[in-house]
């Protein structure tokens, strides 16, 4: 079967150095890879040359076996890839309903029509739903701006569902929310995996998070794959153990 | 009634107040009435670009020029003055879409540089190109169309014009374009994640603002009758820009009351004689340092503190 | 070390973050004096914040901090660096339009005149051969290894009793690093007491006197270098599995 | 064609060295604290208006001049800073830029008020050097000599001394200045300092040549805004650079091209620069966070 993704053999240079370094991996149908590694070893880099954000310098990314490498992250997104990213980057001005709106209209007819169109492009009930599988229904009217952290990072990837995605690349969706949301947290992005049928990508430190979320992990240092498989046999990697100490 | 309809209706409110108003006084008001409502329209066209979307022009009074010239010298070849009025509109949209291309590569203070430029640049074709636009000596005897042609008349004019423009701008920010223009604003990278083509929505950002710069000087040449170059220096760039901040930038009623100021301020400020504009110019950055939100935000602030206090 | 009699620096249950984020959560532990002590952890474990709190650039929630036995807590940078603390942050931290000397003299802008810091720029460019070669080029032309150097030379122009470096090593050349290191190790030869926080556990360890383990904003191991590098529990804390601490 | 020649490069660059001036002082404000300030222009007149009105006391220029700068450090320096720059800042640089905008609007219409629309003369230097072929006016050889010489000494100011380095480095890495202890608030008001010297300067060099008008800092400011652009915003250097090849540029084409386009080669060259070279001649591209 056609994996959702493929990046194969994936350089990315800045100047001298090589911050992706020949990456190959495959995801499948519904996985939830799980991408860890020493900071400093390329992870963001990668993701963004998954994303479109940058350019490969080397290698193709393929999307159900078509290449689309360098694709701008717009037309990316149209062909069902999403994404959340490291640092909170909801619409701070707009309601949390708004945000969740925005993050699916795009999809929705053609852009004339959507100017002519309802006002909410048809997307309130869906936002609504979405809302309340990521139990935000209590503040779909406030400004994302004024909600707490932890409420701005589950609206920040509740956004990420509402085009109905084929695959979501999470970066960092734990990093800074709290222990008690945490839990609840992963249930919804599981929940979204099972029912959606979306197959994840996640960057993530908290390795309790990644052990307990992915159904597979991958290990990256100094810009290459040194690991890949199952989270307890990847964290009990010696390879791997030996990257996150330094030699 | 939601904050959407109330937006209309206030835009509404404020036009229809201005056709009583101008029902009753004298000839001198009907003509800042209407002036008004051509800042407004103007304002309104910049507040798209640069309230909601985010990207700064200075080039605004440019757009406002082309209208104006566009009517002032066609109407002369018999041209209808809806036709000229579309005409201009058009031409400023053509002409926006242009301007929008710098933004595609800068923002911020370059951004506004470059359209500071271009619009330099736009001064000078008005000023040297007299073949067409007359040159300095300018275009004079503008007629108003039939039926319109008494400054109550022309007011009324300016008036629809104004209340179509509101609504227009108030369908097309309640869109998923309006949404798609904040999302331009507020973060450019995360809103092409979502799919926004950030390219098209700038540029359209652009185009509209500008055709609307358009309609405010298709209306302005017949009501003041005779143009010249100097109204479409960079000074009303300047002004209009400062309406948009006065007002409330980014908020859909922060044009009308914004260009209201701008109108009626220096007048009430007469009693200074000449020192008004100084007044105004101080009024304004004293405005712009304590309430950054403009007029719409004070507004808002005092309305949420009456509602706490009951 | 914590039996050291009288540390250079010692973290009394410091508390704090930014904003509502609350990073450090009562972290304690005390610097030998002329030795390298090295702090690891995972992402997140709040290293840096640790640095931040010593130098002033954070508000804390609690706790005290111990320069010489003087409390020092919430002292500003200049204060510090008059106390004899310099801080090498991470990443670039140069001037990239002045030149090396240049760079090097603004190290002692707090303490005295240009003419009385000549001398010293001048010790340093003698310490820093690869410097003196570049005095007057633009900052910005080294490389990152070369910058890095730069920063540390800039910190010793006002002869600093203890240094904090935090991540000297990311970014650079396994040679670089290497270089880098063999300098903090020359520092403490010369009596100064360094603090530093790295990514690269093992190799900074190895060259280290004692070692500092955190995470979450918590003192979670302390020991000498060795002992922390043999202990396997460390690797098992750093991939996020739950490690039973006595 | 040679005494044309030459003559037009040394009025130009004259001129250039006063754009330098004015927009070495630009560029200061900038890369010390994110002010854009649209009012640029309008501060060289400021001062010009002060030398005149103590002029026209009867009272010789140097009074003049002093006053100048005892009034631009007060007003364009300090009251600046304080009273629009420190609490608009807060607001974001747009926002303060656009607060410059109706400085502007305030200066110019201030002036207009007071002085009235009239373009007042200025004394200048007569005379010149005559060398068959090429003649040289002293007004330009001047203008050139004093503007050449304040922006050595600002140069070795900024390079040479404790104080100067220590301006550079709050502008080039605040963050980093503090932590070496430097006073980085001090340093910025410093450059507002030295910006309305800069400006007080100007307006003793280009008051001869554009005559004293409320509304000239309009042309002013948009030829500076041009040569820090031209130059290269993040660098001191590159004002100077920048100011001269605009003020070569400019006269170049007013002397061999149409005058009435004049005003459009400065604004060419900042559209040009801005879209394809925005870090200018001399600037260094800023390094792009992804």
């Amino acid at each position: 079967m056609t994996p959702v993704l493929e990046a194969r053999d994936l350089h990315r240079h800045f100047g001298g150095v090589r911050a992706v370094n020949g990456v190959s991996f495959q995801v499948g149908e519904g996985e939830i890879l799980g991408v860890i590694g020493p900071n400093g070893s390329g992870k963001s880099t990668l993701f963004n040359c998954l994303l479109g954000q940058l350019v490969p310098s080397a290698g193709t990314v393929l999307l159900d076996g078509q290449d689309v490498t360098g694709m701008a992250p717009a037309v990316l997104n149209r062909r069902g890839v999403s994404r959340t990213f490291q640092l909170l980057q909801v619409f701070p001005q707009l309601s949390a309903r708004e945000n969740l709106i925005l993050a699916g209209q795009e999809h929705v007819g053609s852009r004339l029509a959507r100017l002519f169109g309802r006002p909410d492009a048809g997307l309130t009930a869906a936002a609504n739903r979405m809302l309340e599988l990521f139990q935000l229904t209590h503040i779909a009217d406030l400004a994302a701006g004024g909600l707490s952290y932890g409420q701005q990072k589950l609206l920040d990837a509740a956004m990420a569902f509402m085009a109905g995605p084929r695959l979501v690349l999470l970066d960092e969706p734990a990093g800074g929310v709290n222990l008690t949301l945490l839990g609840s947290f992963r249930e919804r992005l599981r929940a979204m995996n099972t029912e959606a049928g979306a197959t994840f990508v996640v960057i993530e430190h908290n390795m309790d998070f990644v052990m307990s979320l992915c159904t597979r992990v991958i290990c990256i240092a100094e810009g290459k794959v040194i690991a890949d498989g199952a989270p307890e046999a990847v964290r009990n990697n010696a390879d791997v153990i030996e990257a996150y100490l330094g030699h | 009634m939601s904050r959407d309809h109330a937006n209309l209706a206030g835009a509404l409110g404020l036009v229809a107040a201005a056709a009583v108003l101008g029902l009753l006084t004298s000839p001198y008001i009907v003509y800042l009435l209407s002036l008004w409502a051509v800042y407004t329209v103007a304002a309104t066209g910049l507040n798209l670009t640069l309230g909601y979307a985010g990207q700064i022009s200075l080039a605004q009074a440019s757009f406002v020029g082309v209208g104006a010239y566009t009517t002032a010298i066609l109407l002369p070849h018999g041209w209808p003055f809806g036709a000229t009025l579309a005409l201009g509109a058009l031409l400023c949209f053509a002409l926006g879409v242009l301007l929008g291309f710098p933004a595609l590569r800068v923002q911020g203070h370059y951004l506004a540089f470059v359209t500071l430029a271009l619009a330099t640049i736009a001064f000078l074709v008005f000023r040297n190109e007299a073949w067409i636009t007359g040159g300095i000596y300018g275009i004079d005897h503008i007629r108003r169309p039939a039926g319109f042609t008494s400054g109550r008349g022309y007011l009324f004019l300016c008036l629809i014009v104004l209340a179509l423009v509101s609504f227009g701008a108030w369908w097309l920010l309640r869109s998923p374009w309006g949404r798609a223009f904040i999302a331009l604003r507020e973060n450019p990278v995360r809103a092409a994640s979502l799919g926004v083509v950030v390219r098209d929505y700038t540029l359209l950002a652009f185009a509209i603002g500008a055709a609307l710069g358009g309609v405010a000087g298709a209306l302005f040449a017949p009501l003041v009758q005779y143009i010249e170059p100097t109204p479409f220096a960079l000074t009303l760039s300047f002004s209009l820009l400062l309406m948009v901040v006065v007002g409330g930038s980014g908020s859909f009623l922060g044009p009308y009351l914004g260009a209201l100021v701008a109108v009626l301020l220096p007048e009430w400020l007469r009693f200074l004689k000449d020192y008004y504009l100084v007044t105004y110019g101080t009024a304004v950055i004293l405005l712009l340092i304590f309430f950054p939100d403009g007029l719409v935000g004070l507004a808002e602030r005092v309305l949420a503190r009456g509602r706490t206090v009951k | 070390m914590a039996t050291d009699p009288s540390p250079i620096l010692v973290l009394d249950n410091v508390t704090g973050g930014y904003g509502r984020m609350t990073i450090l959560n009562g972290c304690s532990f005390a610097v030998a004096r002329a030795a390298i002590t090295t702090v690891i952890g995972p992402n997140g474990a709040g290293k840096s914040t640790c640095f931040k709190a010593v130098f002033g650039l954070l508000r804390l929630t609690g706790g005290r901090i111990l320069l010489d036995g003087t409390d020092v807590t919430g002292a500003a940078p200049r204060a510090l660096i008059a106390a004899g603390v310099c801080y090498v942050p991470q990443g670039r931290n140069i001037f990239p339009e002045l030149s090396v000397r240049d760079n090097l003299e603004l190290g002692g802008v707090a303490l005295g005149s240009a003419g009385a810091m000549r001398p010293k720029v001048e010790a340093a460019l003698d310490r820093f051969p690869i410097l003196r070669q570049r005095a007057s080029s633009q900052a910005s032309t080294l490389s990152g290894g070369q910058q890095k150097l730069l920063e540390i030379a800039r910190g010793l122009i006002a002869a600093p009793k203890l240094m904090l470096i935090d991540e000297p090593s990311i970014g650079l050349s396994p040679l670089m690093v290497k270089e880098v290191f063999a300098t903090l190790q020359g520092l403490r030869a010369s009596g100064v007491s360094i603090l530093m926080v790295e990514q690269n556990a093992r190799s900074a360890l190895e060259i280290s006197d004692f070692g500092i383990v955190l995470e979450t904003g918590r003192t979670r191991l302390t020991g000498t270098a060795r002992a922390i590098l043999d202990d396997p529990r460390v690797a098992r804390l750093f991939l996020g599995a739950d490690v039973e601490l006595d | 064609m040679v005494g044309l020649l030459a003559q037009v490069l040394v009025s130009g660059l004259a001129i250039g060295a006063i754009y330098a001036l004015i927009a070495t002082g630009f560029s200061l404000l900038w890369q010390g604290s994110q002010t854009v300030n649209f009012a640029q222009g309008d501060f060289v007149v400021v001062p010009a208006f002060v030398m005149l009105g103590v002029r026209g006391l009867g009272l010789p220029l140097w009074v003049g001049v002093l006053a100048a700068l005892v009034v631009s450090a007060l007003v364009l320096g300090l009251l600046f800073k304080r009273v629009l720059v420190d609490p608009m800042l807060k607001h974001g640089s747009l926002q303060l830029a656009i607060a410059t905008m109706a400085l502007s609007i305030v200066i110019q219409n201030g002036l207009l008020d007071v002085a009235g629309g009239e373009a007042f003369p200025f004394p200048g230097i007569n005379g010149g050097i005559d060398w068959g072929q090429i003649f040289l006016d002293w007004q330009s050889l001047i203008v050139l000599a004093v503007a050449v010489a304040a922006v050595t000494a600002l140069n070795l100011f900024l390079g040479r001394t404790r104080t100067g380095r220590a301006i550079q480095a709050s502008a080039q890495n605040p963050q980093v200045a503090v932590l070496l202890g430097i006073d980085v608030a001090r340093m910025i008001l410093i450059t507002f300092l030295i910006n309305a010297a800069l400006v007080t300067l100007a307006a003793l060099l280009i008051s001869p040549i554009y005559l004293v008008k409320f509304n000239n800092g309009i042309g002013i400011g948009l030829s500076a805004f041009s040569a820090a652009i031209v130059g290269g915003f993040n660098q001191v250097r590159g004002a100077v650079v920048g100011g001269l090849v605009l003020g070569v540029t400019e006269t170049f084409a007013a002397t061999f091209g149409p005058d009435q386009w004049r005003d459009a080669v400065p604004m060419l060259l900042l559209i040009l620069f801005v879209l394809f070279r925005p870090e200018g001649i001399l600037g260094r591209r800023e390094e792009r966070r992804v």
